[in-house]
C-alpha cells in the first residue's frame, strides 16, 4: 500500500487503487492465524494477483496463551503483477491481541492500518504482552490508523443461537476478522466456504459457526463505517496458463513426482520428520495412487540407505531433511556416488548450527553441500530460488540424478518451504525429458560408461543375465570389481570428478537480467531471489545500472558463469551466511567479490538489499 | 527355470579371500546349497551387506549384491524389498555391523517384519579392524581395545531380536552344515523378517570362541536344537530333554521313550516369552545351549501392507493422474 | 545439605513451556517432588536430554542440564556418567527420541549397564514435530505422515529395554503421581541402568492416547502394578490377580484373602523371561495392563568396572608417570 | 644407495660407504614383514641414523597365500641425518616369494641389490604369482644385483635338532633374512634379541628357533661370500637429546594424553574402531595408570557424542576416526560448537569416498574438516606434517580446545599413522600451558566471555551453586538461555566465527624454509612435507631457488599467511587430493596457485615433487 501514508478517512464507498499491499495477521497461536491467512491467499490468488507469503511460527511448541513467545503470523504481499518478497513492511496488521500488536508494530510502514481485537485489551493481556500501559490509550500508536474491534464480542453476537460453549464460538473469531479484510480488499468469500464446508463437512455446528463469523465480519464492514474506504489492486495480465498458489514443500513433493512419472520409475520417498521439512513426508505420503511408496525411516541414516537400497533396485530413490539430518546423511551419500546410482537428497535448510533455530530460514550449507562428505566425493547441487520453482528444481535435481546416475543435492530454504505464491502450471509433457541409462544386454559391465555423460547402466536386480555385484569399496572401472591399484584409483577419482563436471553439458547457461556487462552485477542463489530482484527492479527504477544473475545450478556451475562474472566492474553477492558463495566464486574463478550477509533466521528485505546497491553503484 | 539351478549357478568369479580356515566358508557353503532349492530364478536374489570380513560375503555369490557400509546393511535392505517385493532379499552381517553400529537399523527391520533374511556371522569379536572386543564378546575378554579385560556386558543377541519382537529367529553353526541347512531354508520359506544367528569360527582372532559347544565330542551334550514339532531332547544318548518346572525350565532324564513332560517345541506362539526364555537357556549352569528354531511367526509383512494401500488408494482413487494432481486445489485460468 | 531440599529447590526461573494441558508438566512436577528426596545435593544432578516436547525438560529444572541432539542422549549421558561417577545421571526422552533414531544408544547403555536413569515418556506420537507416527504408535494410526494407517508395527518399549539386558526397567503414567514417585525413587536408587517408560498424554497431537487404561474409573480393572515383594492382585475389588498356568499366565478371582496360586512379584530374578511374560501380559485379550517395577537385579555398572581397572592398573604400576612414558621402548642419547 | 650402480662384487671385508639407503622388505602376509621391518627398524634407530618408515599391508583380509594380493611390503630409508620420507626407489629387495618379487620389482633404482628365497620359486609358486617364466632364469632381472638364498632350507637346518614342525620352523625364515640384513648394514642384533626374548617368554622353543635362524643368516654372510661387500652409512650429528622411534598414531595418543596431563584434565578417548585410526585407540586403552578413560562405543556418534559428555563433566573430551566415522561426527559437532566444550576429534585420513581404500593413504578431507557440518559452525583445524609431529599437532588440537572451548580436528592420515621416525623425546614440562577457562563464582554465567579469546567459563556439575543449563538451540550472549531473536542470532554466529579467528592470536606465525620471497613458494600440508622438504632440497642442490612453506594450523591459518604467500611470483601446491588447499588458499587470498595432485593411495615420491619444481622453476 505504497499511498497508505497519504490515505485520510474517507466516504464508506470510496475505493483507492494500490499498486501493492502488505498485510500481516497475527495473533496467538491458537487463534488460527495460518489458516486464515491461507485463506486469505487463496482468495487473492484466485482474484488473479500475484503474491508472495511468510509464514512465521514461534519456535516454541505451545507458549503460554497470550505472551510474546506465542505469536504466530502470516505475511502476504499482493499486486498487480511480478511480487518478489512478501514485502518489507505492512501496509495493514490485524493483531488480535496485545502480544501480536507488541511483537509486529515496529515493522508497519507509516500510517499503517491496525485493526486490533479490543476485547482482548484487559490488564491481563497487557501484563502477558509485557505493556506496562495500554496501548490503546497511551497515544503510542499515533503514527498509525488503529482500527478497534470488539471482535470477540461481535462474533459470539454472531453465532449467538447456535448454543456453542464459549470456547467454540471464540474460535470463530479469526473468521470474523478475515470476512472483514475480505471486504476491504473485496475479495471473493466462496472459496473459503467451499473449504469450510468440505473441512467441516461431518460438524455441522462447527461448519455454521465458522461461516456465520466470516460473513458477519464482512457484513459489519458493509453495514458500519469502521472503515473509511476500500482498497482496489488493478491486476495486469500474467502469462496466460492455468495457475495455482504453491508453497515451496509442495511444489517440492510435487517435482519429484512428476520426474517420477516423466521417466518412468517408482517414487521412493525415505525420510524422517524434521522442521522445516516434514510437510514434504506428508505430501509424498498421500500420493499413493501414483505408486509412491513414503517410507519413515527410524532416522536420517535409514532414510537415505533405504532409498539408495530402492535405487539399486530401480526405483527413483530420494530423500529429505534439514541441517541435523543432512549431517546425518553424508556417509551413505558418499556410497551413492562409488556405487553410482540416482538419488536426490532434498535439504530444507535452516537456522544452525546444531539444533540452532529450526523454525527460522538460512542458506547456510552451501558449503556443506559441496564438500561436507570425506574425500573426493563430487555431488551436482542444485537450488530453488522462489517457493514454485521448487518444482523446477526438484524436478532438476531428478532428472540429473538419473540421466548421471549420482547422488544430487536439492536446496531449499524455511523460507521457501512455507512461503507460497502462484504458479503457472506447467503440462506434464511437456517436462523436459529424463533419459534412463539402460545396460546394453549385448556388453553388459556394471561400470562401462555412456560416453556423452559417463553414466554407467542402470541394470536392476530382477533382470535375468546381469547378477553383478556393487559396493563401497573403490571400483575397477568397466568391471566394478574391486580393485586397489593406484592407477585406477586415481582414474576413477577423475573420472568421477569428470561425470559430475559432464553435467554442465546439459544444464542451461546462466542466465543475466539486465545488461550483460557493466558496473555492477549483483549475484545471488536460492531464496534471496526475490529480495534481490525487487532491490535490483528499485534500482533501475532509481536510473543506476545493474544486473542480476541468480544461480540455480551451484554445482557443476553453468559454462558461462566464468564469463559473465568477469563483465562486470563489481560483484556483488547477497546471501543468509556468512559468505559462502562468495568464498566459492572467488576459489573458483579468482574474482573480486563483495559478500553482503545476513543471518537472522530471516530472509533479507528489499530494502536492504536496494540499500547495498545503491552504495555500491554510486 | 529355478529348478534346475544348482550351487554352481551361485558361485561368481571372484576369488574368495576370508582367511584360511575361517568359518566363512563353511556358511557361503550352505548358502549356496540352499539357494537352489528354494525355486527362485537367481537373478531375483539380491544379497546386502555392510563392512567386516562376513560382509564381503555378495562378491562371492553370483547373485545381484551390494555391499553398502558398516551397520546400514538392514535399512539398505528394506528399500530394496519395499520398492521390489518380488525380490528374495538377504542381509550377511558381522556381530559388529548387526549389533554395534547397526544395532538399530537391526531392530527396526525386525518389528516392522521387513521380508528380509538377516544372517548375522557371530565371530564374538570385530575380524576385518583385527581384533577388537564386539558387542558380542564376553565380560573380561581381552582385545587389542581391551587390554585389561571387557568391561562390556554383552548382548544375547536372540534377545534382542525378540525384545524387537522378530517374526522368525534361529540360530545354528558354522560348521554344522546340514542343521545349517535346515534354518536357512526355515528361514527363506518364512515369510516376513528371519534373524538367523550363526556361529562362526575366527581361526585368526578369536579362535576356537564355540568350541566349548561346538567340537565334536561334546555337542551332543552341551547344546540341544529346537526343531518344530520335536521334543526338547539333547546327549550323546539322547537321553536329556528340556522341561519346564512353570517358572523355570528343568531337565529331566530318562531312559526309553520321550516321556510327555518333555516340551515339544512349537515356535508358532504368537507370545515371544517362551522363545525368550530359550535364548538365556543356556545362562544356567548346566543347560545346554539352545540352536534351531527360536520363533516362527506369521503375520504380514510391512512391504505388503504399505502395498496393499498403493493399490487400495488406485482402486478408490483410479491410477494417479499427475496433470490433474498439479491442477489441483484452487486454480484460476489467466 | 541434601536433606534440606524441597522441590522449589529443582525450579529453574525459565518459563515452562509445553501446551497447557500436556502431560509432562505432571511428570516435571513429580520429578521435582523425588529429587530433594534422595539425598543427593542439588549439584550433583545432571540431567541430559535429546530432542523433542519432552526434552525441554532439562531447562526446567535448577540441576546441570544438557539439551543435546535427537536420540543421542544416552551416549553422552555415558560419557559424562564414565568421566565423573559421582554425579547421578538422569535421561529424559520422547518415544522418537528414545525409540526411533536413539534406540541404539540406548539399548546399548543397558546392556553396558551405566549407571543412568532414562525417562522416556510416551506419548506415542511425534510432539514437537507436530504429529507423525512414532515407533510407539500403534499399527494402523492415521497421522500426517501416514494418511492410510500407519504400516508399521510398533515396538513394545519394555522388551525391547529387556531384550537389551536393562537391570531395571518399570512403566508408570503421568497422572498417577503417587505412584510415579514411587517408581522414580526405585529407579535413583537403583544401583545400574535404569528404564523407565512414562505414558505421558499429548492431547495437541494424541489426545487421551491412554485414557482406555488410565481413566480413573477403569484404571483398577485394566491396570495392575508390579509391586516387589506384593501379590499382583487388580481389579476395583482387589478381588482378582495374576497365576501362572505354567505356560500361560492366568487370572484367577477370589473372595478374601489372595490365594497363594497368586503370584509374589520379584523383579529381582536374574533371568528375565518372567519379566518378558509380564511385558506382553496385556497381548491377552482380557489381561490388564502392568505397570510399575518389571525387573530390578543388581550387578556392577559398566563405570564401575571401568575405574576398577584404572586403580588395578596404578596399584599394581603406580600413578603414570608421562616422562617415562614418553621415553619408553627403545631410546638413545645423541 | 646413491653408489648402487656403481658397485661390483669385491672383498667381503670391503665396506662401501653410502649416504642413505631405501630397502624393501617384501613377503606373504604370513611371512612377517612387518615384524622383520620394526626389527630393522629399532635396531637402525639405535644406531643414531635418520629413518622414515612405510608400511604398506594388502587391503584384504588375508588373500590366498602366494598371490599378489597377499603380498605385503615395509619400506624403511635411513641416513646419517635429515631423512624426509621412506625413498623413492629401493636400493634393496628382500623378496620371500615370487609374488613379492613380481610386485616390487619395478619400483627398484637400477642396479639394485634383489635377495630371492630361491626356495619359494617353484612352478606352482610361479603361477600363483602369475608369472609364466622363472624371472630368475629368463634373464629379466638382467638390471639387478640377484642374491639367491636357500631361505627355507637354511632356516630349517639352523632349527633342525629342536624339534619343530616344518610349519613352525619355516615361520622363522624371515628372521634369517633379518640377520643377513644386520650384517650387511651392521647393524647390533641386541634388540631384537632382546625384543624375542621378551615377545616368547613362554614359549622357549619358538624363541630359540627365532634367535637360531636370527643368528644362522648373519653367520651365513660371515661365513660365505654371499655378499660381496657391507655398506656403512656414516652418522651426522643430530640435535642432542634422548631420542625413539615413533609411528604417528603411537605420537597422536602420547599427544593427547600429554595435554590432559599438563592442563590437570582427565583425558577421555570415546572412539569406534576403524583403519588406520584403531591403533590410537589400542594405544590409549594401555594407558590407564594415567587415570585416562577408553570407551569402545558402539558407533561414530556415540563415541563423538560421550567425548562431549565428558567434556561436559569436565574432561579432557577426544576422539578419533577416518573416512566414514567422521562423516558420522558432523552433526554432534556441530553440538559442542553451540555448547562451546573442548572436543578433539582426530580424523586419520583414508582413501576415500565411501569405504573405498581403507589401507591406503590420501588426504583429501580438508575442505570436510573446514565446511562439513551444517550452517556456520566455524571449527579450528590443524594438521601434522610427520608422524612425530602428531605429537606436537595433537598436544596443540587439544591445547586449542580446552583454551578456546571448542571441538577441534586434528587430520593425520594412513601414512603418518603407520610411518616411523626418530623422535627427540620432549621434555613434559617444556610442553606449552594449556590455561583452562575459569568460571567466576563471583559472576558466574554460562556465556561470559573471556575477553582474550573469547571463550566461556567451564563450570563442571557437581560445582554448588553454578547449576545451570546448555543445549543445542541458539543461546542468548552471556546467560546461555534459548534465544529466537533476530538480533542475538547474528551477534551469536559472529562472535562463534570471531572465537576462531581470534585462535590466530596464540598459534605461531607462518615460518618458511628458504628465502622469504622469490619466484617459487611451494605450500604444502600435512604428510606431503617429507616429500617436498627432500624435493626442494634436491632443487636447492640444482641452484633453483625454492621455498617452502608448511601450513601446520589450517583454520584459522596463521596472521600471516596472506603475506607469505603474496612474496613469491609462483605458488606450488603439491595434494594428495584434488586441490582443496589450492581452492582454500585462492578464495581466501585471491592468489593465484598452481595446484599438483595425486590421488593414487600413496605418497608422493621426492622425485615426481622435484620434477613439477624443476618445470615451474625454469
Ligand atoms: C562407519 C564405519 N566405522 C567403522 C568402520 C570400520 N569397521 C569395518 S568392519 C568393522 C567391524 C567388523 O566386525 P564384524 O561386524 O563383527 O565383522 P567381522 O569382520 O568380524 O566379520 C569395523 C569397525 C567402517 N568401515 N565404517
Ligand atoms: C537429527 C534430527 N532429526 C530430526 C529432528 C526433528 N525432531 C525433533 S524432535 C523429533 C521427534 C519428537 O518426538 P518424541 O521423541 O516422541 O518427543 P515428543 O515431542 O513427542 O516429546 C524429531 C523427529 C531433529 N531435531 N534432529
Ligand atoms: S579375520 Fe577372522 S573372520 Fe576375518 S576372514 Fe580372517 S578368520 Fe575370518
Ligand atoms: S505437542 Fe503434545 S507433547 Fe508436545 S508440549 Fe504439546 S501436548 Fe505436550
Ligand atoms: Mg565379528
Ligand atoms: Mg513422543
Amino acid at each position: 500500500m505504497g499511498t497508505a501514508d497519504s490515505g485520510t478517512m474517507k466516504d464508506p464507498s470510496t475505493k483507492t487503487e494500490l499498486p501493492s499491499v502488505v498485510i500481516r495477521l497475527a495473533g496467538d497461536s491458537g487463534d488460527g492465524m495460518q489458516l486464515t491467512g491461507t485463506q486469505f491467499t487463496t482468495s487473492t490468488a484466485l482474484s488473479g494477483h500475484d503474491l508472495a507469503t511468510l509464514p512465521d511460527f514461534p519456535a516454541e511448541i505451545r507458549a503460554p496463551a497470550g505472551t510474546m513467545n506465542g505469536v504466530s503470523g502470516y505475511q502476504i504481499q499482493f499486486a498487480g503483477t511480478d511480487v518478489h518478497t512478501p514485502g518489507d513492511s505492512p501496509d495493514v496488521l490485524v493483531a488480535m491481541n496485545p502480544a501480536a500488536l507488541r511483537a509486529n508494530v515496529g515493522d508497519l510502514v507509516r500510517n499503517a492500518l491496525v485493526l486490533v481485537n479490543v476485547d482482548s485489551f484487559k490488564p491481563k493481556d497487557l501484563a502477558k504482552a509485557g505493556y506496562e500501559n495500554n496501548p490503546l490509550e497511551d497515544g503510542s500508536l499515533s503514527g498509525y490508523r488503529v482500527i478497534e474491534v470488539e471482535l470477540t464480542r461481535l462474533t459470539r453476537q454472531a453465532v449467538d443461537d447456535l448454543g456453542l460453549d464459549t470456547r467454540s464460538a471464540d474460535r470463530c473469531k479469526n473468521f470474523f476478522a478475515l470476512g472483514m479484510m475480505f471486504w476491504l480488499f473485496e475479495r471473493p468469500m466462496e472459496p473459503t466456504e467451499k473449504w469450510l464446508r468440505e473441512k467441516f463437512a461431518n460438524r455441522e455446528l462447527i461448519l455454521e459457526a465458522n461461516l456465520r463469523a466470516l460473513k458477519a465480519g464482512w457484513a459489519y464492514c458493509e453495514a458500519t463505517e469502521v472503515f473509511a474506504e476500500r482498497y482496489v489492486v488493478p491486476r495486469a495480465a500474467a502469462e496466460p496458463g492455468t495457475y495455482r498458489n504453491i508453497s515451496g514443500n509442495t511444489a517440492t513433493a510435487l517435482g519429484l513426482l512428476a520426474a517420477a512419472e516423466r521417466s518412468d520409475l517408482q517414487l521412493f520417498y525415505g525420510s524422517y520428520p524434521i522442521t522445516p521439512a516434514s510437510d514434504v513426508l506428508h505430501e509424498v505420503a498421500k500420493y499413493k495412487e501414483f505408486g509412491a511408496v513414503s517410507f519413515q525411516a527410524e532416522d536420517e541414516i535409514s532414510a537415505v540407505a533405504a532409498a539408495i537400497g530402492a535405487s539399486y533396485a530401480g526405483s527413483l530413490g530420494t530423500t529429505c531433511t534439514s541441517g541435523p539430518g543432512m549431517a546425518l546423511k553424508a556417509e551413505a551419500m558418499g556410497l551413492a556416488t562409488m556405487v553410482e546410482l540416482p538419488l536426490v537428497v532434498c535439504n530444507i535448510q535452516r537456522g544452525g548450527p546444531s539444533t540452532g533455530l529450526p523454525t527460522k530460514t538460512e542458506q547456510a550449507d552451501l558449503l556443506q553441500s559441496l564438500f561436507g562428505r570425506p574425500s573426493e566425493t563430487p555431488t551436482p547441487v542444485v537450488a530453488a530460488a522462489t517457493p514454485s520453482d521448487c518444482f523446477a528444481m526438484a524436478y532438476e535435481a531428478a532428472r540429473i540424478a538419473v540421466r548421471s546416475m549420482t547422488p544430487v543435492i536439492f536446496l531449499s530454504d524455511g523460507y521457501l518451504a512455507n512461503g507460497a505464491e502462484p504458479w503457472r502450471i506447467p503440462n506434464v509433457e511437456d517436462l523436459p525429458d529424463i533419459p534412463v541409462p539402460q545396460p546394453n544386454p549385448e556388453n553388459f559391465l556394471p561400470y562401462l560408461r555412456e560416453p556423452e555423460t559417463l553414466a554407467r547402466p542402470w541394470a536392476r536386480p530382477g533382470t535375468p543375465g546381469m547378477e553383478h555385484r556393487v559396493g563401497g569399496l573403490e571400483k575397477e572401472d568397466g568391471t566394478g570389481n574391486v580393485s586397489y591399484t593406484a592407477e585406477n584409483h586415481e582414474r576413477m577419482v577423475h573420472l568421477r570428478a569428470e561425470k559430475i563436471q559432464k553435467i554442465a553439458d546439459y544444464i542451461p547457461e546462466q542466465s543475466v537480467d539486465g545488461p550483460d556487462s557493466g558496473e555492477l552485477l549483483v549475484v545471488g542463489w536460492g531464496s534471496t531471489y526475490g529480495a534481490i530482484t525487487g532491490a535490483v527492479e528499485h534500482a533501475r527504477r532509481e536510473g543506476l545500472s545493474v544486473s542480476h544473475a541468480h544461480i540455480r545450478y551451484l554445482n557443476p556451475f553453468p559454462k558461462n558463469l566464468g564469463d559473465v562474472l568477469s563483465s562486470y566492474r563489481k560483484v556483488l553477492i547477497p546471501e543468509m551466511n556468512l559468505g559462502q558463495l562468495a568464498l566459492l566464486l572467488r576459489g573458483m574463478y579468482g574474482i573480486e567479490t563483495e559478500s553482503f550477509t545476513k543471518v537472522q533466521g530471516k530472509p533479507f528485505t528489499e530494502a536492504e538489499v536496494f540499500t547495498k546497491i545503491r552504495e555500491m553503484a554510486s | 527355470m529355478a529348478t534346475t539351478l544348482t550351487n554352481k549357478d551361485f558361485k561368481s568369479d571372484q576369488e574368495v579371500r576370508w582367511c584360511p580356515g575361517c568359518g566363512d566358508y563353511a556358511i557361503l557353503n550352505s548358502v549356496q546349497n540352499v539357494f537352489p532349492k528354494l525355486g527362485i530364478p537367481r537373478e531375483k536374489f539380491v544379497v546386502v551387506s555392510g563392512i567386516g570380513c562376513a560382509s564381503r560375503f555378495p562378491y562371492y555369490m553370483d547373485t545381484y549384491g551390494f555391499h553398502t557400509i558398516h551397520g546400514r546393511a538392514p535399512a539398505v535392505a528394506t528399500g530394496v524389498k519395499m520398492a521390489n517385493p518380488e525380490l528374495s532379499v538377504w542381509v550377511v552381517s558381522g556381530d559388529g555391523d548387526a549389533l554395534s553400529i547397526g544395532g538399530n537399523h537391526l531392530i527396526h527391520a525386525m518389528r516392522r517384519n521387513v521380508d528380509i533374511k538377516v544372517l548375522m556371522f557371530n565371530n564374538r569379536i570385530y575380524g576385518l579392524t583385527k581384533g577388537q572386543a564386539s558387542p558380542a564378546s564376553e565380560l573380561g575378554k581381552k582385545t587389542k581395545s581391551t587390554p585389561m579385560g571387557s568391561a562390556d556386558a554383552p548382548f544375547n543377541p536372540l534377545a534382542i531380536a525378540l525384545g524387537a519382537n522378530a517374526r522368525f529367529v534361529a540360530r545354528s553353526v558354522d560348521i554344522m552344515a546340514g542343521h545349517l541347512r535346515v534354518v536357512l531354508e526355515a528361514a527363506a520359506r518364512h515369510k516376513g523378517s528371519a534373524f538367523v544367528e550363526i556361529f562362526q569360527n575366527c581361526n585368526i582372532f578369536n579362535d576356537k570362541a564355540f568350541d566349548a559347544w561346538t567340537e565334536k565330542d561334546v555337542r551332543d551334550d552341551r547344546m540341544v536344537s529346537l526343531d518344530p514339532g520335536e521334543p526338547i531332547v539333547f546327549g550323546k544318548e539322547k537321553n536329556r530333554g528340556i522341561a519346564l518346572d512353570c517358572l523355570e525350565p528343568k531337565v529331566v532324564s530318562f531312559d526309553g521313550d520321550v516321556p510327555d513332560e518333555v516340551l515339544r517345541w512349537d515356535p508358532s506362539r504368537t507370545d515371544p516369552t517362551l522363545s525368550f526364555m530359550m535364548a538365556h537357556l543356556d545362562d544356567r549352569p548346566n543347560f545346554p545351549l539352545p540352536i534351531g528354531i527360536f520363533r516362527q511367526v506369521d503375520e504380514p509383512t510391512y512391504e505388503q501392507r504399505v502395498h496393499e494401500q498403493i493399490e487400495t488408494a488406485q482402486s478408490k482413487r483410479g491410477k494417479g493422474d499427475l496433470q490433474g494432481l498439479l491442477a489441483s486445489g484452487n486454480t484460476w485460468v489467466v
